[in-house]
């Protein structure tokens, strides 16, 4: 894995990443909570754990440049901008809800802040991705495109489609690879040859890639923000492999029985929020600064929490609306 | 085993009987093994057959399906799973243009006897990826045998037949039945491919409906009887083959067609069994055909929307109502 | 411009006008570029446009398509092509899960106008993988608008229509008509989609075709006018949206109808319009409601054989004989 | 690439490669000519300068392996076995023909033989290769299942599933390319950002390659046993990517006026047909032994194109054989 990349952030910066992390934390927190309640219903898939790779990499992009996440994606909605009432409001199918309780915990988007969704389908989103980097180099906008994914999308063809065509065509985005070891239930390991899925193919494209330390939120930054400088330059895609551990099961049905004992414990000593604290303690930051923002978050969750609870339920008219730019869903005279 | 038992069992059960059977049945797919499947619909297969016969896969639909049809071609009977039935689109290529025309197109040198299964169907907050009915995407493919269980006995009965068959089957498991308990059914129960079952007798009204809405049909059966009203509910059971005998009989007695349908109105297999019993059956009628299918919009996250979208006992009641006030 | 285009001219023309209207029409597909595409439907935009307009692909049917949706939500109007429309399996998650339902699930934030283009249909001999009618496919997915042109004038107009759509559409070219020729239209055609065409009037009996089947149609039409029989052909031109009222309406005149399609009569597009008809049109009928659609066999390869399998005008006078006879 | 790998083959068997090698070269001849006859309808994509590939595969497996074509599969059908007649009857749309005039040009199948078909959606046969490999080894019967591909399947999904699984499950299966240099029109060199878009991504999969002389008989022979062997000693997959090239358009309505001047006819140079001929001479074979066995293809391609024409339409009641293993097509009662 490559250390610090000697990009420097300042620490009110770093502080203010790491109270985006304590939310993102505490608003996992918040649904897991909330479904054991009964209040969320379907599924979801909690980002405990992923947070570094989230607000790291937002960090380094522009406002306007494009995210694509897959259903376990609140962490990338937050960072980009999406606040947690909203998408508590959408997990508990509130008429608030960031997709007005339409698409639910695995599609949250906001449009707004170019965070342009969630995707449920394994590996879809990839080849959108390169299509919207593909649209910002023909409208000349110098955005970039960033698709979040996990280990277990290295293995589909959308994958590889994505990864030739984006270098084939010197395409301004950004693969990032979330890799937690696991798919739902089964290592990666056991169903990929090479040790690094993402980041081991990237030649095959010849692409660069790098192997990153994913809870360490200055460490994607930095990585991030040189490969959208490379990206921006017209230089291409970068594939950036950061390495990291989901707290929760796969989902809310999953216990997580088939990790090894000892193996959640050991990545919980590399906690990101602990990571960035020992950064910031490391940058002369106060503890009491760092305390302050973290009660600052604990008081945005649940204010959050209250909000999307008195929330009213969806217009049940909307079941009909949006199919069509038009705002309906005619489909025959 | 237990003398009731949950469609999430029978599925399980119904392929462990054939695995026992017949050493060429082999599984594949996500999370199939140690775990038991997403669903449980796999549990304890790993266990009783070991990783020769029950194979965890990468998240690669084509080489999941691919690789099925390769062993089917031979000598496999191979069983694959597909996590959720909407995933089936990224092998369609799989279940549209190569499985179902190979025994065609090479003049009949080649068969490929293998079972796709998939949770199908809505009604569980998944949203509008995970929630889909897709029976009639292999409906408009000649060359698939479908198959769509409403209760565990027929689970068991049609996952043997469906094992058995030298032709490609898709099998839909419906998420929304998982939990629903019945009879189980004695060793060596099989349901033919192609036999609609007619769920409930009555003589004034036929419904014809298909796993999930079966059910759905037979609650607003009950509801009616209370009136006096005479619901023929029929469990098509398999789209391919298509049992149109049994509805036309049915209707012979009742002159009336409610179709229960989960998928959209637009494109459903309901607009098939329609049209056969608007021209074959064009004298027996006494009303117009009736169907009450899903809204012509993907599926909606939140419950109370999804319940606008798709059928339930209500609108299945009130569209009989209607119906037979004509 | 030539008073008289084929229906091969009119895709390329129908394109170039857009593409001259509007910045970000962009096209992307296989062997589109200098080679103007297998089927020559792309000839001269290349040159006309250069390679910032007109992009060449790798064979990556996930990328073509999924990219198109990344530029459509982000300020492009991207016309993609999938050479052959039996690819589209090789996509369909795109076409099935991610386009159609991507407005909807985000609660109206994002829109994704763009056009896949595609080569249908049988009738070349190019065997079952390369020769299906597939627009059945698309029509079972709520949230896709459905356009396959009959004429070159109608590719144009709807070609128009379709890339300036806000909403995704996919656009069927059908093999067997690219060299059929018509009326070149003047600047600025357009035709909305979801009108259909009364293509010839008649009073006896209601004829719905679309794409290939509409001239079968209008043959058999002419061969019984000799017999002094009016048919009326309603040429649909879209499937979604899907104009039931022209359909009904001529139903109320001629209270008799024949469905003709290409594609299989299992999951076909005349079950949903018989479905309609035979609930909402049931007063109207004085005659069962027939379909002539292929059988359900995968296309075979030898036109003798082909023959068999797909509509031919003797069948469609063969059917209207025995439905005037009824 | 590589040269000669030391294992020999005898004249006589080489002289029997050729021999099959001319029988290909003329059928597709003759297929062209029956096209421009207007007895050959649909589209065709003919193998003539591919023939090495096949006929040197062919000579290294077991009857029993299996073998998948793509729709420009003449040339493996022929290798394994199928008649000229059988393929140009079904070419001709003959009842006689392979697939009885079912499966056309793109499906060549002889299922007897273990040549298990031809694919016209590029790409689909690998994982179905991969899965009949799969089978022979659940079924312990020592078989290797080969996928013939072009260049351009390689960037296509399926391709990326198939290896995948394939390296991870150490399936007996060659992945072999015929590298033409072209998909339809377009050069393969355009659309893929490695040289060897086969070769160059076996190691994503941490499966071995090797680039190779596609139009040496005798390197094909030798490189595929090689592969061979060690699948079946259970050591996985190989890829192998053959160079060749083209005489004919892509199909039968291209002129292939796309490519550079020259470059056909440097490759004629190197005609497969050419290679061996020298092979033979170097091996001491006299050259009048080798003319006898051009003059006996050339009479046995005459004999298929008469069989051919000879031969009677399909029964048309065919049309309605064989949906399903009863032999019939109903599909509702
Ligand atoms: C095409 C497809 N196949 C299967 C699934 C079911 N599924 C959802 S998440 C998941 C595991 C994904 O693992 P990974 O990519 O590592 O992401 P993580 O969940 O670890 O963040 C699977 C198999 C799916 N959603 N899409
Ligand atoms: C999925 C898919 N996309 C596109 C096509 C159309 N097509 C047929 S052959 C071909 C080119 C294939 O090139 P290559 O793999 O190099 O094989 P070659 O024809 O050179 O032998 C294309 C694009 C197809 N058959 N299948
Ligand atoms: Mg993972
Ligand atoms: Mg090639």
């Amino acid at each position: 894995m490559t250390a610090d990349l000697g990009v420097s952030i300042a620490p009110d910066v770093l502080l203010g990443l790491f109270e985006q992390m304590a939310v993102i934390r505490g608003t996992e927190k918040a649904a897991h909570d909330l479904f054991l309640a009964g209040l969320v219903k379907g599924t979801t898939h909690l980002a405990a754990g992923h947070e570094a790779v989230a607000v790291g990499a937002s960090a380094a992009l522009r406002p306007d440049d494009y995210v694509f996440a897959t259903y376990r994606g609140h962490h990338h909605a937050m960072a980009r901008g999406a606040t947690p009432a909203e998408c508590l409001g959408e997990l508990m199918s509130k008429g608030t809800g960031l997709n007005k309780a339409k698409g639910g915990s695995m599609h949250l988007t906001k449009a707004s802040a170019s965070m342009l969704g969630s995707y449920a389908i394994v590996g879809a989103h990839l080849p959108i991705a390169a299509g919207a980097a593909w649209s910002a180099r023909l409208r000349g906008t110098g955005q970039v495109a960033v698709a979040f994914f996990g280990d277990g999308a290295t293995n589909i063809g959308a994958f590889h489609e994505a990864l030739n065509l984006a270098a084939v065509w010197s395409l301004p985005v950004l693969f990032i690879c979330e890799n937690n070891l696991y798919m739902e239930y089964t290592p990666i390991g056991s169903v990929t040859a090479v040790e690094h899925p993402a980041a081991d193919r990237a030649p095959a494209y010849r692409l660069p890639s790098q192997v990153i330390d994913g809870n360490d939120v200055v460490v994607v930054a930095q990585t991030v923000g040189l490969a959208a400088e490379r990206a921006r330059a017209g230089e291409g895609p970068t594939v950036i492999e950061a390495m990291t551990y989901r707290h929760f099961g796969h989902s809310r049905t999953d216990p997580a029985t088939y990790r090894p004992d000892g193996e959640l414990d050991e990545w919980l000593t590399r906690d990101p929020l602990d990571v960035a604290r020992a950064r910031l303690a490391g940058l002369g930051v106060p503890a009491e600064d760092v305390d302050a923002a973290a009660r600052r978050a604990a008081a945005t969750v649940a204010d959050a929490v209250e909000a999307a609870k008195a929330a009213p339920g969806p217009d049940p008219a909307e079941a009909f609306r949006d199919v069509w730019q038009d705002g309906g869903a005619a489909w025959r005279t | 085993m237990a003398d009731v038992i949950t469609y999430r069992e029978a599925v399980s059960e119904g392929i462990a009987r054939e695995m026992r059977r017949d050493r060429s049945v082999v599984c594949l797919g996500e999370d199939i093994g140690a775990a038991g499947g997403v669903f449980k619909t796999t549990a304890g297969l790993f266990a009783e057959f070991g990783g020769e016969r029950v194979w965890d896969t990468p998240i690669s639909e084509q080489a999941i399906v691919g690789m099925a049809m390769g062993a089917a071609m031979t000598g496999i009977r191979p069983v694959a799973e597909i996590m959720f039935s909407d995933f089936l689109a990224c092998c369609w290529d799989y279940l549209a243009n190569e499985i179902p025309k190979m025994r065609y197109m090479t003049g009949g040198q080649v068969t490929v006897p293998l079972v796709v299964r998939t949770a199908n169907g809505g009604g569980l907050g998944f949203g509008a990826q995970h929630s889909q009915s897709v029976e009639n995407w292999a409906l408009a493919v000649p060359g698939l045998k479908i198959v769509a269980p409403s209760n565990p006995s027929d689970v068991i009965g049609l996952m043997a037949a469906a094992i058995r068959s030298d032709d490609p089957v898709l099998f839909f498991e419906h998420k929304g039945l998982m939990a629903s308990k019945g009879e189980a059914p004695p060793a060596e129960h099989l349901v033919p491919l192609g036999q609609a079952a007619v769920a409930r007798e009555g003589g004034d009204v036929t419904v014809v409906a298909l796993a999930s809405t079966v059910p759905l049909a037979l609650a607003a059966a009950d509801r009616l009887a209370a009136d006096g009203i005479g619901v023929e509910v029929i469990d098509l059971r398999c789209l391919v083959p298509l049992d149109m005998a049994t509805v036309l009989a049915s209707l012979g007695k009742t002159s009336r067609l409610l179709i229960v349908e989960e998928n959209p109105y637009q494109g459903g297999w309901g607009g098939t069994v329609a049209a056969i019993v608007a021209d074959e059956g064009f004298e027996l009628l006494d009303a117009p055909v009736r169907r009450v299918a899903s809204e012509c919009v993907p599926l909606p996250f939140a419950d109370a929307l999804e319940d606008e979208v798709i059928p339930t006992t209500a609108k299945v009641i009130a569209a009989l109502r209607t119906l037979l006030a004509y």
